[in-house]
């Protein structure tokens, strides 16, 4: 606590680099490209003293440091880390120089785009770490803006409209989540006496059930969209498949946490009655989810889209932890955030270092690939692997502890999910046997292996992969005290009567009314 | 003075709506350009009018204003004009519509 | 040596990942290198073994912690093995076979351009088996049983250029996944009840049985039938195995004959105590097994594969073992386990032989002959066969028929009569290989030539445990295995009921000698023309049998047609749906943005007019209000 | 019947026979011509209502000045005649005279209902012209509206300067030739080409 500033520090740590890249406008792609990953490894330097720092076994917020900020609207410097937080700061800080020095062959305004790629970095750790709702919220905005960016300038064809439709779909529901922060801000100034967007000070805040199922909602929208949950996915698709490998790679690892991680720290912390009274609604979301991506992943024959899909089915089961509230489930839901980053980051990833050599993302375009790059295959059966849950893997422990919680609460939907196992088998092999064996297509007779670089690139994840699917006691004693902490407070908590409150709340709630 | 105010102030009105129907229906830009001068007359007429009525000069002087004004405006319109003129070979206003919605 | 029983795992994983990474340096070593991993591994479990034989049989449990897995919430899951006379037996057979097939593969592998990655996956496969078999839980079975499904893909498909091996590496996957997640169902049952996945908790130890009620005990059980029942190719998860054939030959004796197909066994085996518990699970075990053990019998009368015709015999022999242990005879079903182990194993590598000497050649219709070209091969393929056919004194009648005595004495009279017949059928699809394949005129081109000595030399260590390991393991009063096995699966009391032991002794031989008799009679050298031209003369029956009864066609419609329909409709309302909603909504957006340009044509006069409108309009307002 | 009465009721329907005049006629220049005998009615009116300095400033400024610019420009273009006589736009003519004919009506109800028909404008307006009207206008002008009137002359300067960068041409100035080829394009295209539309058209014209 009273040692260094961790979190600020971690949060500006990419910063570093911004100046050097925005005032030395003649700087050559090169150097460009070594700020760019030094700033980067700073973060994760920053970020591992940090987690050093952690104290394994609290269950609260630690290192919390609170400084007002812009006093008249009630805006303070409020941030903190627990179990939930330290790991996606983690996996962000982790996967950001990897994916910075998996965009080296970029050559398209350099400057830009490290810039850029630091700037995400440093909003993406602020979402993290913020307790204070305003903050949190311009975080969460900002880092809608260098997305937008890397996908609509660094993008494929169908760029433009990839990026605009990410832009206005998340845009849509962080309306509903502004609206339902600035009613907490208001409902604080009536029953606290000074208005806050003060995260723990608005636990406290009394709601009426009504308000707190429609505010719950606001906010779940708002995440949804993010995570997303079924219905809501269909930005992402478009979004993975038209961001360069380096988008592609920060969205599906590290970005999309961001919705799931909302709704563990606000929708549960400040509507525990309303989560309770949605849980099973939003698993069956989440449970159609899981299948539904399963399934039209498996007939995409654009790979980057299949993988995609499979997001949606990952993220779906990420969801189903959530809102199972079982300790293991919130374990593995929080573990399985961690574990999407590292395996679909890498499905990404390695991909894309075939895209550079092939230039096509159709699997009717290949096959036979793995005669000639065998290593490069090899990097994509392990990604592949972890993806689809193989023990030993980092995925399993998360999908099985997923799986195991919720089971002991709801058996049927636990078993439906449970098929989404079988699925991604299904549309995993099923892809891979297309584009990387059987017979080999004549024009990609001369197909380079993995470079030195891309191994080494790609070696952290594979052994982070491996210590989490062996050894993830590490991960899991850290996160356990908040998760059961959490997973408790929402489980003792009433559900109140079903069904007067939504008429008299609409009434008296309007404007945030759909 | 045996006539009354409210005649200049008719006639006004009438050579303003004549003005206006000049700059509806005409599609010369040149022959627009005199619809307005025309309302801008009318218009410094019911100036100098409510001058004479209420005894005082100030109307007289905005309607001396209105014209030194109309002066300088004439010669950025008719420029204008000209230049448009030199892009296009046309004075019609109905072709100038590349600032549709 | 009980205390480094870790060493056999760690071993063939730590030669797997040097084979992996640094095969191509290796070359021609990697193979020598692999096997000597697993005669290492070998050597560490027969020390286990021997020490574990030093102590006393009340004694026989020994549990070794390794390190911790997972501890999430209340669960926690420590990398514990156990070293018990069933875990040892397992293990032994997984070294021991394992390592002859390894020795095997080297010759086998002579010419294949990536020998480090092939022995990567080979030792990796062991390392995997002997976890599954090793674990003293739950979970960590699990990780075995995923791993070495895992091997079983990357080494069916390790001719990934062949599109048929790859599609079938998927299927046996895939396949073996569907029973992957029931075994993962029934662990979170465990968890819900027991909250642990340890054996000593959740099956009882020290004979004291675990707390359960039946059916609760049903529901597990049945849900580790059901991952048994993918992992061992039974019905009807069965019709990955034929397919996996597309592996090298090695990869079929190792992983599709002697040892991963029989996890499945081992898995019923080991939580015999809750299958007990629910007399159903037993039932549906033993149901299962032998409509297994006819109706791949049956099925493996009509292939001329070769491999697949051995396929279905392991298919078969599995239903046996799963027959045994449904019956409560698992002392049995792990003895015809192990004695399956040596001779399938040798069948499969003894056609390997031929593979290798005839290009690849396996269809029996362009066999023939090969006795003359491959006396070693077939004289070796002449010894599996006759202790997979089970005349005495050779392995099968000490084991497979040692079943159908059982049963019988056990007044299990559908089980027996059922069992014999399935027996007799065994008797005659191997025989029916050897008589058309090694006997009568040749059908192929060219020379065949003979195997290796470094090829031959693993058979013959093979075909010595093929013919007289099912003696030597039964040849106390109470049996040798039983007697070792007997800490952990009980003893079985033998009924009295039915004929007496020699009337089915008897019984026995005359059936397996029909079947022999029969093959005779239907493949002998001059009827060589009537049965390759048996399809053309009745196509159904031989539709039928080749087809396995169309079970698999049945699968390929239902997936390839109803499922990808199905998954195709899904998809397209993703597109034109979901996304159309979104879309529409954008589109909408824009349509109404293009409402207000209407109004702004860009003609001046248009403006004009409209700014004098409004001029008028304030006017008249004015004009009404004063 | 009063003289001043009489000249209005002279001067008035030539005011307004000569503005329907300017409307009506084809030619250009006619129309020119029509709008400077109005200006000189208007001017008569000033002259009416006690703004003799006005009156001359009306003459020379508009009548003058203004109106030979006007002349000067449509010789120069060349556009005298041919105003189509088919309207384009839907209803334009038809809601122009509507309107036109509205606001007469309205602002004589305004007129009537704010100072009456009948109001007469009072005498003494000798009084606010005591050395006569050019003088006392100036006396205002200069003290009350001093700085107004400087601004006015920037604003002239301005002008003047403006109108000379607009008439600039800033590259070489189309050929009599060039201008025909393309008489008939519509400005859109222009606005559709790359930035130096002029040489691109130059370009286009070869």
């Amino acid at each position: 606590m009273d040692s260094m500033p961790w979190l600020t520090l971690v949060i500006v740590a990419p910063l570093v680099g911004l100046p050097v890249l925005l005032l030395w406008r003649s700087i050559t792609d090169e150097a460009a490209r070594w700020v760019g990953l030094a700033a980067a490894l700073i973060a994760f330097a920053v970020s591992i003293g940090m987690l050093a720092d952690f104290e394994t076994g609290e269950a609260g917020f630690q290192m919390v440091s609170k400084h007002p900020w812009v006093e008249s609207v009630g805006l303070s410097w409020f941030v903190g880390v627990d179990g939930f937080s330290i790991w996606l700061v983690m996996v962000t800080t982790f996967m950001f120089p990897i994916a910075i020095a998996a965009s080296w062959k970029v050559d398209y305004q350099v400057r830009r785009y490290m810039a850029m790629a630091l700037f995400l970095e440093t909003v993406i750790i602020g979402a993290f770490l913020s307790l204070d709702l305003l903050l949190f919220f311009l975080f969460f905005e900002a880092l809608l803006f260098p997305m937008y960016y890397i996908i609509g300038v660094w993008g494929s064809k169908r760029r433009i409209y990839a990026a605009t439709k990410f832009l206005l779909y998340t845009m849509f529901g962080s309306a509903f989540l502004l609206v339902g922060i600035l009613w907490l801000y208001v409902e604080s100034g009536k029953q606290l006496g000074s208005a806050t967007f003060d995260l723990t000070a608005l636990e406290q805040l009394d709601l009426s059930t009504g308000v707190g199922r429609w505010l719950f909602l606001a906010f779940f929208i708002g995440f949804a969209v993010k995570v997303p949950v079924w219905p809501l996915h269909t930005w992402l698709p478009d979004a993975h498949t038209e961001a360069p490998t380096k988008g592609s790679v920060v969205l599906a690892a590290i970005l999309l946490k961001t919705g799931p991680y909302g709704m563990l720290r606000f929708n549960l912390d400040l509507f525990p009655e309303a989560s309770r009274y949605f849980a099973t609604a939003i698993m069956v979301l989440a449970v159609i989810g899981i299948i539904y991506g399963a399934i039209v992943a498996m007939m995409q024959t654009d790979i980057k889209r299949l993988i995609a899909y499979s997001s949606v089915s990952h993220m779906g089961l990420i969801v189903l932890g959530i809102f199972a509230f079982s300790a293991e489930s919130m374990d593995g839901a929080v573990l399985q955030m961690v574990n999407h980053g590292l395996s679909t980051g890498m499905l990404f990833l390695v991909f894309g270092m075939l895209y550079e050599r092939t230039h096509t993302r159709e699997i009717a375009d290949l096959g036979g690939i793995v005669q000639i790059t065998p290593w490069l295959a090899g990097a994509y059966v392990i990604a592949m692997l972890s993806s689809i849950g193989l023990p030993g893997l980092n995925n399993f422990v998360g999908e099985f502890l997923v799986l195991l919680g919720t089971f002991s609460v709801d058996r049927v939907l636990a078993s439906i999910a449970i098929m989404g196992v079988i699925l991604s088998a299904v549309y995993m092999l099923w892809s891979y046997q297309r584009t990387f064996q059987g017979s080999l297509k004549e024009r990609w007779g001369t197909l380079p292996d993995l470079s030195w670089r891309e191994g080494a690139i790609v070696a952290p994840i594979v052994v982070a992969m491996l210590w989490i699917g062996l050894h993830p006691a590490p991960v899991l004693e850290r996160l356990r005290p908040t998760s059961e902490q959490v997973s408790e407070q929402v489980r003792t908590v009433q559900v109140g009567e079903p069904v007067e409150p939504l008429v008299e709340a609409s009434a008296t709630t309007g404007e945030e009314a759909p | 003075m045996r006539t009354p105010i409210a005649y200049f102030l008719l006639l006004s009105a009438i050579l303003f709506a004549l003005g206006s129907a000049s700059v509806l229906l005409r599609r010369n830009a040149l022959r627009i350009f005199m619809g307005v001068e025309l309302q801008l007359n009318a218009v410094n007429l019911t100036l100098v009018a409510f001058s004479r009525m209420h005894l005082e000069l100030d109307g007289q002087i905005l309607a001396f204003f209105s014209m030194v004004v109309a002066a300088a405006e004439v010669v950025v319109g008719l420029a204008i004009i000209v230049a448009v003129f030199r892009r296009t070979s046309t004075t019609d206003v109905d072709r100038a519509s590349v600032l549709h919605g | 040596m009980i205390d480094l029983i870790g060493l056999a795992i760690a071993i063939p994983l730590l030669a797997a990942a040097v084979n992996m990474l640094f095969g191509a340096r290796l070359g021609r070593w990697a193979g020598w290198f692999a096997t000597a991993a697993m005669a290492a591994s070998f050597a560490i479990a027969l020390g286990a073994l021997l020490d574990l034989l030093a102590l006393p049989a009340e004694e026989r449990t020994q549990v070794v912690t390794v390190a911790e897995w997972i501890r999430a919430g209340a669960a926690s899951v420590a990398l514990d093995l156990r070293v018990d006379p069933l875990s040892i037996t397992m293990a032994m057979v997984v070294t021991g076979v394992g390592s002859l097939i390894h020795l095997y593969a080297i010759g086998y592998m002579e010419h294949d351009p990536r020998p480090g990655r092939f022995f990567g996956y080979m030792n990796l496969f062991c390392a995997f088996m002997l976890v599954l078999v090793l674990a003293n839980d739950f979970l960590l079975l699990y990780l075995g049983w995923e791993g070495v499904g895992l091997c079983s893909y990357l080494l069916i498909g390790f001719w990934s250029d062949r599109p048929e091996a790859a599609r079938a590496a998927k299927k046996a996957f895939i396949t073996t996944r569907v029973g992957d997640v029931l075994l993962m169902l029934g662990l979170f049952v465990m968890w819900v009840h027991f909250g642990s996945f340890d054996f000593d908790v959740v099956l009882g130890h020290d004979g004291s049985l675990p707390e359960i009620a039946a059916g609760t005990a049903t529901a597990i059980s049945l849900l580790l039938l059901g991952g048994a029942v993918g992992k061992s190719a039974q019905l009807p998860l069965h019709v990955w195995l034929p397919d996996a054939m597309a592996g090298p030959t090695p990869v079929s004796a190792l992983i599709h004959a002697a040892t991963m197909v029989t996890a499945g066994v081992y898995l019923v085996v080991r939580s015999h105590t809750l299958f007990e518990i629910s007399e159903v699970a037993l039932t549906v075990v033993a149901v299962v097994g032998l409509a297994g053990a006819l109706y791949a019998g049956f099925s493996s009368l009509g292939q001329y594969d070769m491999k697949r015709a051995l396929a279905y015999s392991t298919m078969s022999q599995l239903g046996f073992m799963f027959l045994a242990a449904g019956l409560g005879f698992y002392a049995v079903a792990m003895s015809l386990l192990v004695a399956h182990a040596f001779y399938k194993a040798l069948l499969f590598l003894t056609s390997g032989n031929v593979m290798h000497g005839l290009h690849d050649e396996i269809d029996v219709r362009r066999l023939g002959g090969l006795r003359r070209d491959m006396p070693w091969t077939a004289a070796l393929f002449a010894a599996g066969a006759l202790a997979l056919s089970g005349l005495p004194p050779f392995s099968g009648f000490f084991t497979k028929d040692a079943i159908l005595e059982l049963a019988s004495h056990d007044g299990e009279v559908w089980a027996y009569v059922l069992g014999s017949l399935g027996a007799l059928v065994s008797a005659w699809y191997i025989a029916r290989l050897y008589f058309t394949a090694f006997m009568g005129d040749r059908r192929y081109e060219g020379h065949a030539h003979e195997a290796s000595p470094l090829m031959r030399a693993p058979l013959v260590v093979l075909a010595i445990g093929a013919l007289f390991a099912g003696a030597w393991l039964a040849f106390t009063p109470e049996g040798r295995l039983a007697t070792f096995l007997e800490p952990v699966v009980g003893h079985v009391v033998e009924g009295h009921a039915g004929p007496s032991t020699q009337v089915l002794i008897a019984i026995s031989i005359v059936l397996t000698l029909a079947g022999i008799g029969i093959a005779w009679r239907l493949y002998r050298p001059r009827n060589a023309e009537r049965w390759i031209s048996f399809p053309e003369r009745e196509p159904g029956m031989a539709g039928a049998l080749g087809h396995a009864f169309y079970i698999d066609d049945l699968y390929a419609w239902a997936v390839g047609s109803v499922g990808l329909r199905g998954a195709e409709g899904v998809a397209w309302f993703d597109r034109t749906v979901i996304d159309g909603a979104v879309n529409g909504v954008g589109r909408a957006a824009v349509w109404a943005s293009g409402l207000a340009p209407v109004w702004q044509s860009g003609k001046v006069r248009r403006y004009a007019l409209t700014f004098l409108a409004g001029g008028a309009a304030l006017l008249l307002y004015a004009a009404v209000r004063v | 019947m009063p003289l001043d009465n009489v000249v209005f009721w002279v001067f008035a329907p030539l005011s307004i026979a000569t503005a329907i005049g300017m409307i009506v006629v084809r030619n250009a220049v006619h129309a020119a011509l029509f709008l400077v005998v109005n200006f000189f009615t208007i001017a008569v009116m000033y002259l009416l209502l006690d703004a003799p300095f006005l009156f001359a400033v009306q003459i020379v400024v508009y009548a003058g000045a203004i109106m030979v610019l006007f002349l000067f420009v449509i010789m120069l273009l060349g556009v005298d005649r041919g105003d189509e006589a088919t309207e384009r736009l839907f209803g334009q003519r038809t809601t122009a005279v509507i309107l036109a004919v509205a606001i007469v009506a309205e602002l004589a109800t305004a007129i009537r209902a704010g100072i009456g028909f009948a109001t007469r404008a009072p005498d003494g307006f000798e009084a606010a012209n005591p050395d006569g009207n050019p003088s006392a206008l100036a006396e205002v002008l200069f003290r009350d509206y001093f700085f107004p009137f400087e601004v006015t002359s920037i604003l002239l300067i301005v002008a003047a300067v403006a109108a000379m960068v607009l008439a600039l041409r800033r590259s070489k100035a189309l050929t009599q030739r060039e201008i025909e080829a393309h008489a008939g394009d519509d400005l859109e295209a222009y606005a559709m080409a790359p930035p130096g539309g002029p040489e691109s058209m130059r370009d286009r014209g070869r």
